[in-house]
């Protein structure tokens, strides 16, 4: 229990196991250990008359820039990762799920009317837009700014961009089906909605329309 | 194997205590093999020359013991006594050519293949459970570092779930009254319809379930009623070639995609 | 996941670390994780390109003497201090349930059987095997079912598990103590009984002798 050779007393010089053999100990002890371990504990544990402060510190060096070292952590010793290795403890995994139904009717808005602002979404759904749902597309990166409405406030436009085209297996945002093709579908009820095109009203017709009969009216 | 006839004395003392000893014990016994096994032992050689006819005068006489000490022995102790009964006659008479069947030594060597079977399973379990065993002699790590998990989310989405949700808006106001008047039934012309217009943009595999109509999907009896008639839609454009259909596993969701010229 | 130099791909050497560091990686891990870790997981979470085998046999010949060991488990990696050790580690002795005698004899039979059914188990021990008995090694995860026999009835089957191979020290089915003398000597044969049958009728012989040889002759 002592660092003094001088202090090793002559009786446990027959008893104590060879100093590689008392590194072994440390070793599997502090493997094995769910606790950091002391020095006296490790003595309390060893064959009578072992160094474990000696056979610590032999184990240390040895585990120098080894994938893990041996550490002191306050008056106990424990065997951790080299910090340098810490990215291997993390494991990525990819969770997938729906998009919620507010996300889908902005993104779906955003791609039937783009360019489009944010009051105009708003409009169309009947609801206001939460920033967080925006935001959320935005870093999907399936909608971007677009150029600035040329209104009061000049507010922004949100257009789709390439990666939403890619994920959805579209050449361009025309390929959507139209109008026509929703009704023929019944997802549109046949009457046509109340007031020819009841979205895009008041702000700047002339380009919604344009781009609203591009979009749908073609075929 | 072969059984030596001519050495048979009458059971010594000692293995008629040992047999009555057995009596006493019956219940730590695991089966009539198991008593068979330590009997052998009083034969004090290797298995593979105990003698069978033996074993089953000691067995038989270890049954009568039980009787007269009137122990109740379960049925398969009284089975095996029987069937060693049988074999000691077939042992002990001259082979009958007409008789089939397997002859007394065939039984016999098969009897103690399964004593020395069983015998060598037991030395086995021994020697297993002597070898060092985690926990007691060798140790896991006892500070194991959890490995962090770093989540990714991604959103997914389909085209129909676009269009349905661009339909939604388009119809919120009229749509669901309307349907609402309707019986609770879907007709396979109505899904037909729907199906015909929709397939156009099932290009990557589509669950079933997402093309029901709009308002039908919570309702039970709706539900039903447009899955069942979405699902024969489904086969009658299957069969006319414009579908594909699939489904993993039994009661597993039913996908659909659109047929390609070109099918990959 | 190759020992074989020559297959380490021409475009990865350029990104997969020295083996010394691969080396490190490997040690860290396994340092990290008390159940044993394949050499897959290892490599999926090593940098492309690495070659976990290789830093795997690196590893294994380092610890060789040492207070810890690197042991093979199945497919899979773990280190285990040294059982000659185990003496310093009453500590973190686990209390074991005491198996039955019953318990014991299953277990050996479904090990050196394997795929071995419960009909097979009781003509082997002439004796019916209680519920309670697999039930007990199923819980302690020692076995697991295997596939079905392809004989009337389909019987399940149980095979040995890297739980039990881990538990045991095992590297493999093929290590078990005494297997070569007990196949040597025809003990693991199923030998179908002369005629009649006097106990543990109805075991089904086809597949087993099959799969011992797939099991134990592989190599």
């Amino acid at each position: 229990m002592t660092d003094d050779p001088r202090d090793a007393p002559a009786e446990s010089l027959f008893d104590a196991p060879p100093m590689a053999e008392q590194e072994r100990m440390v070793e599997a002890v502090l493997f094995a250990s769910p606790d950091p371990v002391s020095v006296r504990d490790l003595e309390t544990r060893m064959p009578h008359g072992s160094d474990a402060a000696q056979a610590l510190e032999l184990l240390r060096k040895r585990y120098e820039g080894r994938g893990v070292r041996v550490v002191q952590v306050g008056e106990a010793w424990v065997i951790r990762t080299a910090p340098d290795l810490g990215f291997l403890m993390q494991k990525e995994t990819v969770e997938t799920r729906k998009l919620s139904r507010a996300a889908i009717e902005t993104l779906a808005i955003i791609a039937y009317h783009q360019p489009c602002t944010r009051a105009e979404i708003e409009e169309i759904r009947g609801v206001s837009v939460s920033r967080g749902t925006i935001d959320q597309l935005l870093e999907m990166e399936w909608i971007r700014l677009g150029r600035r409405r040329m209104t009061p406030g000049r507010p922004v436009t949100f257009v789709v961009t390439p990666e939403f085209l890619d994920h959805f297996g579209l050449e361009s945002a025309r390929d959507l089906p139209g109008l026509k093709e929703l009704r023929a579908a019944g997802l549109l009820e046949n009457r046509p909605p109340p007031g020819a095109m009841p979205v895009g009203e008041g702000a700047d017709e002339s380009e919604t329309d344009e781009d609203q009969s591009e979009l749908f009216e073609e075929e | 194997m072969v059984d030596n006839l001519s050495s048979e004395d009458p059971i010594s003392v000692a293995e008629r205590l040992a047999a009555e000893a057995l009596i006493i014990d019956v219940d730590g016994f695991e089966g009539p093999l198991d008593v068979l096994l330590t009997l052998s032992r009083t034969q004090k050689v290797d298995l593979r020359k105990i003698s069978v006819l033996e074993l089953a005068r000691q067995y038989l006489t270890f049954v009568e013991r039980a009787k007269e000490l009137r122990i109740e022995l379960a049925a398969d102790y009284l089975v095996m006594a029987a069937w060693l009964a049988f074999l000691k006659s077939r042992l002990l008479l001259p082979p009958d050519p007409e008789d089939e069947g397997p002859s007394g030594e065939e039984l016999a060597a098969h009897l103690a293949f399964q004593l020395e079977r069983l015998q060598a399973m037991r030395d086995v379990a021994a020697r297993l459970m002597a070898r060092d065993q985690l926990g007691r002699d060798f140790f896991r790590r006892g500070q194991g570092e959890d490995v962090t998990r770093l989540r990714t989310v991604t959103y997914s989405a389909t085209l129909l779930d676009l269009m349905q949700g661009y339909a939604r808006i388009r119809t919120r106001d009229e749509f669901r009254p309307f349907v609402m008047d309707r019986e609770s039934v879907f007709t396979m012309e109505q899904a037909l319809d729907r199906m015909r217009g929709l397939i156009g943009f099932a290009g990557s595999w589509t669950e079933m379930a997402s093309y029901l109509p709009e308002g039908w999907e919570m309702d039970p009896m709706r539900r039903r009623s447009a899955t069942a008639s979405t699902f024969a839609a489904s086969l009658e454009l299957v069969k006319e070639g414009h579908l594909e259909i699939r489904q993993s596993d039994t009661f597993a969701p039913i996908h659909l995609r659109k047929r390609t010229e070109t099918r990959d």
